[in-house]
């Protein structure tokens, strides 16, 4: 197998769904039948990206297979040299990885959807986005440089965008789209600033010639504070598309598209390209930035968990828990736990997608009806979902022998450690405070929707299992988030593959007075730092990481089992009342209710001043700008009118002046001629007298 | 190739059409339209074999040597007049790494154009000979060497075009028309008092060493052409170089437009007919940018260093400006107007970074804003033609009635909100790149690319409101595109995604004569110094 | 005083003093009577002045010709039987104040202001023969222009006369 | 003091000014015509002086000569104006004879 070929058949897994989607779209109206084409070509690109997995993991564990080539040629630019832009492709092991998932859930999705979409009039034209949107993610996945990563970035963005408003009709959902598309813009715009700051000062791309540059000690425009603003930039890029704080807002509104769509990519996949982002980028992230990084996720999860505690729309409670598992992940990047992040993003991505695929399949027998108070009792009609959806939500609220307890506790293993080493209490409190909400909502979902009485007989009487072509993926999903998969012992998650030998810390580049002093190995690392088998931790954080794993361990047991223990005393056993609670906490119930006002706040700020200002602008434009110019006009016309004026009465009037003074004074003298000849005699004799008068020179 | 006058029978091809669709008898008027669209073929195919035969790596900025099919005769040439000594006006014609580019976006966007206007069909024999003229003025403008015959191409543009907006317009067509016209003249007044400056204050040296007065943009590019007294020479102490500067300066930003000369832009577009919108879009806009490149750059590098932050400042005011006001318009020609404003915002800020990048983001964003502009009002001019409307609240839910239709629309739109993968992203993008470098007007950069955040949202907005939610009852029964518009639209779609994904097929024509300009703003620049206002 | 001053005081005070009655008397037969005093007072002017053949000359053709004249053409403009054959007089003190002034101006001019070139005045010789000769040589055109002058005035006076008598017929 | 050139023009202006006295204030054409035989014989009276103390020869007396003759034409052709004027108004009073006044 050699190295050629698998590069060869990664690019194929990666342009196989962009055919899919041109097959479809252009012949899709002909033939009815073809979305079968497109889910084919998904199981093949599943299959191949197993394949590749394989080969991968057993014979170059260790090496990156890089394939580049120059995309814009500038010549030898003046003052700067030759300049180029490269594109080209890595796959790696976190790639590799990716490629598997990304494939696995988007083939599972396709399979579901299926059934959940059919008798949909634009049946082909879904399958297509899917397929664009697999092809998106996958070369998110695979380029080696951050334009590309920025390429398929908008064109992920694109795809979320066509599929979140795939019911157009609706105006809600087009609308959701919308704001979808120009959230995510905002947050590339920081992740394009990022780029536009490493190509001025490195004139290139490649992450791997940046990595090499920062290490050999120049920094961008050298200085510190650069390198963190363009960690921070980039970091952006992730907050748009992974849904962290500021810019988390579109992602409950993206739940006006189809399940399996909020499925795929508001759960597992998409979402996650921004954790993936940070992970590539990681090794050039100064202390500072990581801080950020980790206080912003801290604050998203607990944010979303406190939004989600409230929330009666099923899908809308699982998409902030989506957001609260994803701040989970962006802390434990923060903090320095990478390899814990990726495992919490692989984990996360099954249990997600099952529980999102699973309250798919709740709404499809519950015919499109979304509100949980709605909803009760199911379990005895969906035994297959209920055991799924159970499953999953032990995971997520880490309950042990599952693989969310797994990744979770390692998260939170981290944080403890980040805590003692760099007394940043306030991440580590609220990483377990979320531990404890996530569990008391998962299983207020799960208590409300299954157990207890019907709330909506006539719904209720309809509702029946799901046919297996939905029941399936429900099934594998589950089956994926029981630890067994990832490490034989069910309490240490080092022992297993994935962490012993897989995905490893790469060596941070950043100059040493710049990160933390924990993330610095001690000892000299022989080859490249950032190749794959670099040291996984400095011996300090590894330390620290020990001491932190049991107490983390039984602390986020301890306050898993609370959550689950409250949320069937309120919902369960209704020993106290929800409805009373929330009413003593009224303001509280409201805050969390409303999403904490942020879309209002939102409104306020930026959307409805930018639309006040354009209208402003256009007003200004049409009547002050074309004023000018009209105003340019009439000013000329009524210099004109002037200068005619002028014309006739000034310049004219002195040529009648002259005419007129000419005539007066002819008439004056005209009464000289008197007709006597005395008169003119006379005259001839004063004038005889004036001439003597004045020649005369007495 | 030598010897084949391939720049003279690309200018002037439509001149003989125009003859023949006069001759034409009236009432055989609609062959007019095919003989338009055989001159336009013509073109095209002269274009492409330009293209082929074009010398990737000659410069060909400043020195004549490395400009490519050069065409240079005698045409005035009166000996000794009395004190300005013999008048020596040459028929010189070039093309190099800029104007290609060019010339194949103007024989394309006039091919199309002519096949959008097959159905016009008032005084059709008047339209189409009005039209040819306008296409061998656009073309001649992107060819000529020699300051007098881009003058006169570029008058001889201005009249077919009042009457096509003035006779085939819209309802305000006369106002439109007037507007366009005193506008655009009020610039080229300002460029014919610099023409005149620049001819007084340089000597070309001809074969036989005699010195001559010369409109040769070359010879004025070359310092050591400037006599010591001139008025606009760099060695006279107290010349008038930068008030002429600024003079030129305003008389290409009218075309542009830039800012404050914008607003002849958006009532032209809304009254001129179709066609004549994508001509007026497609290539109109790029004369100004183009000849500030060609023009202002090369004969006065030392101010355009000087001033290279105000032009990216109107840039920037252009990008933000535009894209806020399209994201209040009501109408839909207008709105793509201003986005065109928004657009060519990008041009001027690529051109002011004065770097490779962005220059060569600048040329490449010419091109792909005339092939998406012209595709986005040849759209709107499908609907138009089918509706009679052009009220962006009266439409909706089209995407159900018109799917391939919609397609097409959703290609335009997001190549015009430069997404990647569609050419519009990488002209801009190097722009970006180009200015963003550049530590004079870094600020700039980063405020302008607030602009493509804007661009998304007035494009989604419309595209919302026409394309997406439930259809109106009153379009119920328009017909989804027909066979001629397919021809229209496919090029264009093909044009876009093909420089979306291998842009280097146009970015190495031009990459060499952009070089050579940096190189010769960047050299040139020292020996002189900016003489006191 | 010579003799010839005496009569040249004479004669100057004859001729003013007539001149002045001519002009000033009410009565027309009066006035042209003081005429023929004030030609006869040139006359000897011209004597003194050594110009004897215009002396004669005027005394026939002023005195002979054209003062006849004169009474005829008083005689028939006014009727004899009506008493008041006076002629009256217009805006009497301007005219006087106006000559006056011009009188006195030429007066100064001509008399003093200028100095004449002054030939010392020789013996006076009969002048009719120096007379004759110019005539005849230096002004021998203005001598015939004066006798076809001569007959003009004779015809037109005859025309007008002529009408005179046509209309008296019808 | 002796007679010389000078008391000669005194007594031409004196006759002079009394001769244009009598044309401006006489009513009567007549007189009229007097006033203007007295103008010319002072305008002969100057002729002559000049001749006599003048170095101009005979000239002086010849031209002279000349306006007596012309005073005869003008005297014959003035009175068979006076005449017609007399026939067509009954009268010759100078200042009512307006008739060329439009």
């Amino acid at each position: 197998m050699s190295e050629l070929f698998i590069i060869n058949i990664s690019i194929a897994i990666l342009f196989l769904p962009l055919l899919g989607f041109a097959v479809v779209i252009l012949f899709g109206k002909r033939f009815p039948k073809l979305y079968l084409f497109e889910v084919g070509i998904i199981t093949i690109n599943l299959l191949l990206s197993i394949y590749v997995m394989v080969v991968k993991f057993s014979s170059y564990i260790n090496d990156a297979l890089v394939y580049g080539f120059t995309w814009i040629d500038f010549g030898n630019v003046p003052l700067l040299g030759p300049l180029n832009i490269e594109l080209g492709v890595k796959i790696d092991n976190v790639t590799v990885i990716m490629f598997f998932v990304v494939n696995l859930i988007s083939m599972l999705v396709h399979v579901f959807s299926l059934e959940y979409m059919r008798g949909d009039k634009r049946f082909n034209r879904y399958f297509a986005y899917l397929g664009i949107f697999t092809f998106s993610m996958l070369g998110i996945v695979i380029s080696h440089n951050l334009l590309m990563i920025y390429i398929f970035w908008e064109l992920v963005g694109l795809s979320s965008y066509l599929l979140i408003g795939f019911w157009y009709e609706k105006k809600s959902a087009s609308d959701a789209g919308k704001k979808a598309f120009i959230v995510n813009r905002i947050g590339d715009i920081g992740f394009f600033l990022g780029i536009l700051i490493l190509f001025t000062s490195y004139h290139t791309l490649t992450l791997d010639s940046i990595f090499a540059q920062i290490a050999a000690g120049n920094l961008p425009f050298d200085s510190a504070a650069w390198l963190t603003a363009t960690g921070i930039l980039i970091f952006l890029g992730a907050v748009g598309k992974s849904a962290q704080f500021p810019l988390h807002v579109w992602l409950p509104d993206a739940m006006e598209g189809p399940t399996p769509v909020s499925a795929l990519i508001h759960a597992a996949t998409m979402v996650a390209a921004g954790v993936y982002l940070v992970s590539r980028i990681f090794v050039m992230l100064t202390a500072d930035a990581m801080l950020v990084i980790a206080v912003v996720g801290a604050f998203t999860s607990f944010m979303a968990a406190t939004i989600a505690l409230t929330q009666n729309d099923i899908k809308k409670v699982l998409a902030y828990s989506t957001v609260s598992q994803l701040g989970y992940m962006v802390m434990s990047l923060g903090v320095g736990a990478y390899a814990f992040a990726l495992f919490h993003l692989v984990t996360h991505a099954f249990f997600k997608a099952c529980l999102f695929l699973g309250s798919g399949s709740v709404i499809h027998a519950m015919h499109h009806e979304q509100d949980m108070r709605q909803m009760g009792g199911l379990r005895k009609k969906m035994p297959i979902t209920y055991a799924a959806f159970l499953i999953s939500t032990l995971a997520i609220s880490g309950v042990p022998l599952t693989s969310g307890f797994l990744s979770k506790d390692g998260i939170l293993a981290g944080s403890l450690a980040f805590g003692s080493l760099t007394g940043h209490w306030l991440i580590p409190i609220l990483g377990f405070v979320v531990a404890l909400m996530t569990a008391f909502y998962m299983f207020r979902l799960v208590i409300m929707t299954f157990h207890g009485e019907p709330k909506n007989q006539h719904k209720f009487d309809h509702a029946h299992e799901s046919p297996f072509v939905m029941a399936m993926p429900l099934v594998i999903l589950s089956v994926l988030s029981i630890f067994i998969w990832y490490t034989p012992l069910p309490h240490s998650p080092d022992a297993g593959w994935f962490l012993s030998s897989w995905v490893k810390t790469p060596h941070t580049v950043v100059p040493a007075e710049l990160s933390y002093d924990f993330m610095i190995s001690e000892t000299p690392v022989v080859e490249d730092q950032y190749s794959e088998h670099a040291v996984v931790h400095s011996e300090k954080y590894t330390e620290a990481m020990h001491h932190a794993h049991y107490p983390a361990m039984f602390l986020s047991v301890f306050l898993g089992g609370l959550g689950i223990l409250l949320a069937f005393t309120m919902y369960q056993w209704k020993k106290i009342d929800p409805d009373k609670l929330s009413n003593k906490l009224s303001w509280l119930y409201k805050f969390s209710l409303n999403k904490w006002y942020l879309d209002e706040l939102y409104d306020a700020t930026f959307v409805n001043p930018t639309i006040y200002l354009s209208k402003a602008l256009a007003w200004f434009d049409n009547t002050i700008v074309d004023g000018i110019v009209n105003g340019a006009a009439t000013v000329t016309k009524f210099f004109s009118a002037i200068s005619g004026w002028f014309d006739t009465y000034i310049v004219d009037g002195f040529v009648n002046a002259t005419a007129f003074f000419s005539g007066f004074v002819g008439i004056a003298f005209r009464k000289l001629q008197t007709g006597k000849v005395q008169t003119y005699i006379v005259l001839v004799v004063f004038s005889v007298l004036a001439l003597i008068f004045i020649i005369s020179p007495f | 190739m030598n010897g084949f006058p391939i720049l003279t029978l690309l200018t002037f091809i439509p001149i003989l059409g125009m003859i023949a669709v006069l001759v034409i008898p009236k009432d055989k008027a609609n062959l007019a339209k095919y003989i338009a669209l055989i001159a336009t073929g013509i073109q095209v195919v002269l274009a492409i074999v330009l293209l082929s035969n074009f010398n990737y790596n000659a410069g060909g900025i400043f020195e004549q040597s490395s400009f490519q099919f050069i065409e240079k005769f005698r045409w005035i040439h009166i000996k000794g007049l009395s004190w300005i000594g013999t008048v020596k006006i040459d028929y010189f014609m070039g093309v190099d790494g800029i104007s290609v580019p060019m010339v194949l976006l103007t024989a394309i966007i006039s091919f199309i154009a002519t096949l959008s206007s097959w159905k016009i069909n008032k005084s059709v024999k008047g339209y189409f000979a009005m039209f040819l003229l306008l296409d061998t003025g656009m073309m001649g403008v992107f060819v000529s060497l020699d300051f007098f015959l881009f003058y006169v191409f570029w008058e001889l543009m201005l009249l077919p075009m009042y009457f096509l907006i003035g006779i085939w317009g819209g309802p305000r067509k006369e106002y439109a028309a007037i507007k366009f016209f005193i506008y655009t003249l009020f610039g080229s007044v300002f460029m014919l008092l610099v023409m005149i400056g620049l001819y007084f204050s340089a000597h070309e040296t001809l074969a036989d060493g005699s010195q001559v007065f010369t409109f040769n943009m070359l010879a004025l590019m070359d310092a050591a052409n400037y006599t010591a007294d001139g008025i606009l020479s760099p060695f006279n102490p107290e010349n008038l170089r930068f008030i002429a500067y600024i003079a030129l300066f305003v008389g290409f930003a009218i075309k542009i437009p830039m800012f404050p000369f914008h607003t002849w832009l958006p009532d032209a577009h809304v009254e001129a007919p179709t066609p004549i919108s994508v001509i007026l879009a497609g290539v109109l806009l790029k004369m100004g940018t183009y000849g500030i490149l060609r023009i202002s750059y090369p004969m006065f590098p030392e101010i355009t260093r000087e001033l290279m932050w105000f032009i990216a400042l109107f840039g920037m005011i252009n990008i933000i400006y535009g894209a806020l006001c399209a994201l209040a318009q009501k109408d839909f020609k207008k709105l793509i107007a201003y986005s065109s404003i928004s657009h060519m915002g990008y041009v001027m800020l690529g051109m002011a970074s004065l770097s490779t990048t962005g220059i060569n983001g600048a040329v490449l964003q010419m091109f792909n804003h005339g092939t998406i502009t012209a595709m986005l009002f040849l759209i709107v001019g499908v609907i138009y033609d089918r509706a009679h409307t052009r009220g962006l609240n009266d439409f909706g839910g089209l995407a159900t009635q018109m799917p391939v239709y919609t397609g097409f629309v959703t290609v335009a739109f997001f190549a015009a909100i430069g997404l990647p993968g569609l050419s519009g992203w990488v002209s801009e993008a190097l722009v970006f790149v180009g200015s963003f470098g550049v530590e004079v007007i870094r600020t700039l950069a980063i405020i302008s690319t607030l602009g493509i955040l804007l661009g998304a949202g007035y494009m989604l907005w419309t595209l919302q409101r026409v394309f997406l939610g439930n259809l109106n009852e009153k379009w119920k029964d328009l017909k989804d595109i027909d066979g001629r518009e397919y021809a229209m639209l496919i090029p264009l779609t093909l044009i876009i995604l093909f420089l979306g994904i291998y842009p280097s097929a146009l970015l190495d024509v031009m990459n060499t004569s952009v070089n050579s300009l940096v190189h010769f703003l960047s050299t040139n620049v020292t020996n002189f110094s900016i003489s006191g206002l | 005083m010579e003799l010839y001053d005496i009569i040249f005081y004479l004669f100057a005070a004859i001729t003013l003093l007539s001149a002045f009655i001519v002009v000033t008397s009410k009565n027309i037969v009066h006035s042209a009577f003081n005429l023929l005093f004030t030609f006869f007072g040139v006359t000897g002017i011209y004597v003194l002045l050594g110009a004897d053949f215009i002396a004669v000359v005027q005394l026939l053709v002023y005195i002979g010709g054209i003062l006849i004249l004169l009474l005829f053409g008083v005689m028939l403009t006014n009727r004899i039987t009506s008493v008041d054959i006076r002629t009256g007089t217009v805006h009497i003190i301007p005219a006087v104040i106006g000559i006056g002034i011009l009188w006195g101006a030429l007066t100064a001019i001509i008399a003093f202001k200028t100095n004449w070139i002054v030939k010392p005045a020789d013996s006076m010789e009969p002048t009719t023969v120096g007379l004759g000769n110019l005539l005849l040589t230096d002004y021998v055109l203005v001598f015939e222009l004066l006798g076809i002058l001569l007959l003009i005035a004779l015809i037109g006076a005859a025309s007008i006369a002529r009408r005179e008598f046509e209309e008296l017929k019808d | 003091m002796e007679v010389g050139l000078s008391h000669f023009l005194v007594v031409s202006t004196a006759l002079f000014s009394l001769g244009i006295y009598g044309v401006v204030t006489r009513k009567n054409a007549v007189m009229v015509l007097m006033g203007i035989e007295l103008i010319l014989n002072a305008a002969n009276i100057n002729f002559i002086a000049f001749s006599r103390y003048g170095n101009f020869g005979l000239n002086g007396q010849a031209i002279a000569l000349f306006v007596i003759v012309l005073a005869a034409a003008e005297a014959a052709i003035a009175l068979a104006i006076v005449l017609n004027i007399y026939k067509t108004y009954n009268h010759v009073n100078v200042d009512e004879i307006e008739d060329l006044k439009e």
